[in-house]
């Protein structure tokens, strides 16, 4: 057990840090909204030329070209933290796309895309989910029917965050009807003007918009779009779910969180009494910090078995599960302390935290919800954790 | 020995289901969340009309002369619709005209005054809330006050432990949950006369937690019958997800919750009929019981929705909603334990 | 809603409270120890006699005759817990077979059974549960091959109380095994002396042998004792199970632990501060009140059900799960609220209430699983109170 | 960076589960809860054998040098196997002892002085009990005080709310809990004289609670790999009941909540290895969180058996007898919650 890093990573911490402080003055600011932004764009690349973003994309395609490190690349994430400096840029064409490529794209494709995605000059959305098929989503019935050189694609994905905002869409459709759900899939890429797209904003519980569902009528695609091969799609989304799975229920965030709530309990005070004051509420909310530490510790171990190219086993498998729930509950406890107040929702002057709490008490079960529900994760615990029985088949009705 | 609702009782809330059936049907619900001012006055027009202002006045002052589980009943249908009225305001009026035998019940029933509720600093101050006594001239500022939208009086709390009756104050600002179909308000007082003074009584704050209690259980049986509904439709691997053990436990799950608590809710309120010693402790334990319930259940039948539950498209949101906001009102479940335990004597 | 009784129910209740005044020194006390101890079976003939027993058997088979009411059943049972005066004998006989005898028994078996046995001279055990079939009750094993106007059953049985003690057993065994599993049972009954019965005591989890397993090797049986017809004990059985899912989470027992738990935490003091003063207890024990009022009121409901001959629905279905669950809670929050001294079990200076509340906390969990898991409680209330789809029918592997 | 046990703490857990095995295997535990002494002996005879008593002493004073991570490594394996041992005594008296600078590091490690614990009172006081120190000389009674037999000496908590070395005293009365592998003691003094006193520092508190929740830990984790393999063995309705989801998700939650509870428990005993300040918070709450994950695996994987976990067949009340006793073991989670509120200054 050892928790403190060798001297050749608190040598690159120390470099990160002063990188951080010199050019601070070139980060956007909140002026500098939207998504192409020049002043974003700009401070994306000097990012990624100090190596404090795309750090591991090979040079040729406009990355950093560093070594795989994870305790840099956990470095350099708890510097922007520590230092408020603004981070790289997000979003699911760097997070999701760009691994896809680097793994299955061709050359061609490597080359058109990977730089303009991780330069923030082309923004991507992602069609995976349908009405019909949420946690069965190998159910997806949108169709790419073959033209010649193209496909003509019908059907409607949901869920879509930044469809608006995206010039291209990768995406999952059927293109062999035939053929068992799992193996007539193709994962394909086209851009979002294509006619026939129709973007429709998925209000949700919280009452703004923070998906989209997006229809396609008659929607021709040349086939040149495809990654890897026709009807192997579902291989190839698996690599990239993955990657998002891990994106749900970071502890540090968690942490962060928690702290809020410690705060809101010293400061806030009812009939006199400081929240903190309340047993009830004190020992709910050391509940939660024994959780907090726990999942912080739980993520740790994680780490190491990446570190070592282990897998990371029922540590890894319940961060999804434990994660959102955590959070949910977290949000619920400040409401709780709130009281009367914890219900306001909109702009006023008795709203707490601008009602970030209500809302993170609803995105969160939401959270809770997709990305598989917590009953998928626990059907994944028990059978590839616990190594179980799969559900059993079911006799023809 | 009879523990049930009466003919008349069932008859009562039949028929309010019938009205709030379209006068709250989810596409009216959704309009008076965005502010449709026609949609919510046909709401209230009709809920008017149904005689709810009387339900509670002597059948002498021109009431139907019903009590606290007609009431209950009552409360339990507009939750049921996620229906936004005034009913709650008016029976904790007419509970408090009994008590304190004053004659303003008679322009109660009949719609002469209306009362809005200001009770929020009985059981949460702060902010600089409160409302000071002097001369009989209410001051100062109160929160969260419901129901003053047309209201043409308020009962509000001082900060003499008293409850007031005033003229309903001009000062009103809208103070937006995350409930877009219930308005509250912070409402200022400079001076409004105090016509009537009752005690805050523990029957009262009982009864006040008890509607409560019965618009939650209302508002969490919808949510049951529409996750039940939902998941013998949704189909996923090839089944309905009906069909699936965890769906199915995670319903059943729900029901042992809820039924519990509807047989309490109906002992409080007849035990507050009767004036039964237990009544108030009954009552603010069914209020703890079903804010803790609610939340299980809002949270349960939304994760039974899968994604829907967490879209506007089926409006499930807005009951998750209202159980959030009743689990605050009147006091935290831990406020009304507290409670309970204080009217036992287990608490100083 | 009227919860008080008619003039008509307060004479009886009346009548009741002073008979039992009147005969209380007759009582047997905690000197007549044993099954068949003479001043108990005096006392259940009083009892029997003065329509406080037994009281809804035909005079003809040693009853009372009295109508079915189910409001002067409570009352009875009412006075009986007020008064402390020693009530009815019950067990398995009594509350079990008796009523299958006078639904579906023979007249001869009527005339050799019932008398005897509501009158406290024959005891009988139940032999329904086996190893292999648990929840699954219908697959059980133990057979019976016909040899002339016998069987000859072997197998064996779980989960027997007072097997010791019994002079008879009814016993659900396997007839036709090439039946479809609930078409091949008949349920027999038959007396605990005959040969190749073995009893073997089942400790359990308490430290004490509360059940017995019972071994059958070539017990040859009349087919007279059959009940009802032979491959129809399923239907025979269920009739009577109905009556033992009811005996278990009744409320007012529920109650009275509940009442002896506040009696509790108002009279212990750790560190000078007495437990009712500590919030946290305090908050719990109202969390379970709030608990034991609403499982009373359900109660209620479905008594009025009863009366009006409705069926219960979900308020009864939800009974047996709540209930055990609500009594383990009481339970543990008694051990939680004694801290240190709760772990102790055994005689000395320091045990509290005989350690009474750690058994219950291990029986009740018993009581949990028992008569239907609380899995097999949620499948039922969604399957018959909600309407939801039965477990769908497997593939054949 | 490396989170993980090093290969040597692997290695010290498997050859001590390697010992177990077959020194407390389950007919080994059964004799011990009957009273068989040979039995009991054989296993403690093992223990020392294993040099457990050495562990946490430095190397220098004849021990092994080991720390608190390896220390709950060892009571993990203990918990595991639910054998009884004095090493929770022996470990707890390495770290006052080092705390202190005694010169008893030695005796200890070379097992010439076995030590007992009675630090019940310094969490709970009643009946009576309680240490009063005059002169040092040590007079009163200690409730539940742990490995008292065969122990040469005691830590015991005074009134003056330190901790005292004296020589076991010679009046014990046994006090049976449901756990019977594992003997409790009353200890009465009749002036032993107290050789070393020491502060009873929020170090050693949490120090000893982190130890029990290692127990525990090892307790739950015996009980869900005791559920899982049940679940693939047992059929019902025609199939294995762990292809049922309902036992699936059981299982799957008893994992969810004991595997955090793991990477707490290392990194409490790490931080206290290396002096964070953090680490008696994370020590405190490590004790309430397994106290609380504990109770639920508990019940849950007792469930899972079905009727068989309600027998004595195969054993596995033992576990749950354990998991129950270490509940409540040092202090109640509530006591443990409300020691890590006061060190970061949440409370009074």
């Amino acid at each position: 057990m050892k928790l403190d890093l060798d001297p050749e990573y608190e040598a690159f911490r120390a470099e990160v840090s002063e990188t951080l402080a010199k050019n601070r003055h070139l980060a956007p600011t909140s002026e500098d909204k939207g998504y192409k932004n020049a002043k974003r764009i700009a401070w994306q690349k000097l990012l990624i030329e100090h190596g404090l973003a795309a750090r591991t994309i090979p040079k040729a395609y406009g990355g950093y070209g560093g070594a795989p490190d994870i305790l840099k690349a956990r470095i350099i994430a708890e510097e922007f933290a520590r230092s408020r400096v603004p981070g790289p840029m997000a979003g699911q064409g760097i997070s999701m796309l760009v691994p896809t490529l680097l793994e299955l794209g061709t050359e061609a494709q490597k080359q058109a895309y990977i730089r303009p995605t991780i330069e923030g000059e082309m923004i991507w959305c992602q069609g995976y989910s349908e009405p019909g098929a949420g946690s069965d989503l190998a159910a997806l019935r949108t169709s790419a029917v073959e033209d010649g050189d193209d496909y003509v694609i019908n059907g409607s994905k949901i869920w879509t965050s930044t469809a608006k905002q995206a010039d291209m869409i990768f995406c999952l459709v059927r293109t062999d009807p035939t053929a068992k759900k799992h193996e007539g899939i193709t994962y394909i890429t086209f851009p979002m003007t294509t006619p026939g797209i129709e973007i429709r904003p998925l209000v949700d519980m919280t009452g703004t918009a923070n998906f989209n569902e997006v229809f396609f009528t008659d929607v021709r695609v040349p086939k040149s779009g495809v990654i890897f091969e026709a009807n192997k799609g579902w291989q190839v989304a698996n690599a990239t779910l993955t990657h998002e799975r891990g994106m749900l229920g970071d502890p540090n965030a968690t942490k962060a969180r928690f702290l809020e709530l410690v705060t809101l309990m010293k400061t806030e005070s009812v009939n006199g009494q400081c929240l903190m004051e309340n047993p009830l509420l004190r020992d709910r909310l050391m509940k939660l910090q024994a959780e907090v530490y726990a999942m912080q510790a739980n993520g740790l171990r994680i780490t190491t078995n990446r570190l070592k190219g282990e897998p990371a086993g029922l540590a890894g498998l319940i961060v999804k599960l434990n994660g959102c729930d955590l959070n949910h509950e977290i949000a619920r406890l400040a409401i709780d302390a709130l009281g009367e107040l914890g219900i306001l929702y909109e702009e006023g002057e008795h709203l707490r935290a601008d009602g970030s709490w209500q809302w993170r008490y609803m995105y969160d079960l939401g959270l809770i919800i997709g990305g598989g529900t917590a009953q998928i994760q626990k059907n994944i615990i028990a059978e590839r954790g616990l190594g179980m029985p799969r559900e059993p088949k079911l006799a023809k009705a | 020995m009879e523990f049930a609702l009466s003919e008349d009782q069932r008859l009562l809330q039949d028929s309010l289901k019938g009205v709030l059936g379209t006068a709250a049907a989810l596409d009216q619900i959704r309009k008076i969340a965005v502010g449709d001012q026609a949609a919510a006055d046909a709401l209230d027009a009709a809920l008017s009309d149904f005689g709810l202002a009387a339900l509670m006045v002597p059948e002498a002052e021109g009431g139907l002369g019903l009590g606290a589980l007609d009431a209950v009943v009552v409360q339990e249908a507009l939750g049921y619709h996620a229906a936004p009225s005034r009913f709650m305001a008016t029976a904790i009026a007419s509970f408090l005209f009994k008590a304190s035998g004053t004659d303003y019940l008679g322009a109660l029933a009949s719609g002469g005054i209306r009362t809005g509720l200001a009770l929020t600093e009985l059981f949460s101050r702060r902010d600089g809330a409160g409302l000071s006594v002097a001369q009989d001239k209410l001051s100062g500022k109160c929160l969260l006050a419901m129901s003053m939208d047309g209201a043409s009086h308020v009962l509000a709390a001082g900060t003499d432990g008293r409850i007031h009756l005033a003229a309903a104050p001009q000062a009103l600002t809208v103070m937006q949950t995350i409930d877009r179909t219930r308005i509250f308000h912070e409402a200022g007082f400079s001076g409004e006369g105090s016509v009537l003074a009752a005690e805050a009584s523990p029957e009262l704050v009982a009864f006040a937690r008890l509607l409560v209690a019965a618009d939650t259980l209302g508002a969490a049986q919808a949510m049951i019958d529409k996750a039940v509904a939902y998941a013998a439709e949704r189909q996923q691997f090839g089944r309905v997800i009906g069909s699936f053990q965890a769906v199915k436990h995670m319903c059943a799950e729900m029901a042992a919750k809820l039924e519990p608590g509807r047989a309490l809710i109906w002992h409080a309120a007849h035990a507050l009929d009767t004036g039964d010693a237990e009544g108030p402790v009954m009552a603010n334990l069914a209020k703890a019981y079903m804010a803790e319930a609610g939340t299980f259940i809002a949270r349960t039948a939304t994760e039974v929705h899968g994604g829907m539950g967490f879209t506007d498209l089926v409006g499930l949101h807005y009951w998750y909603k209202r159980i959030g906001v009743n689990r605050q009102l009147f006091g935290s479940p831990e406020q009304a334990r507290e409670a309970a335990a204080r009217l036992q004597g287990f608490a100083a």
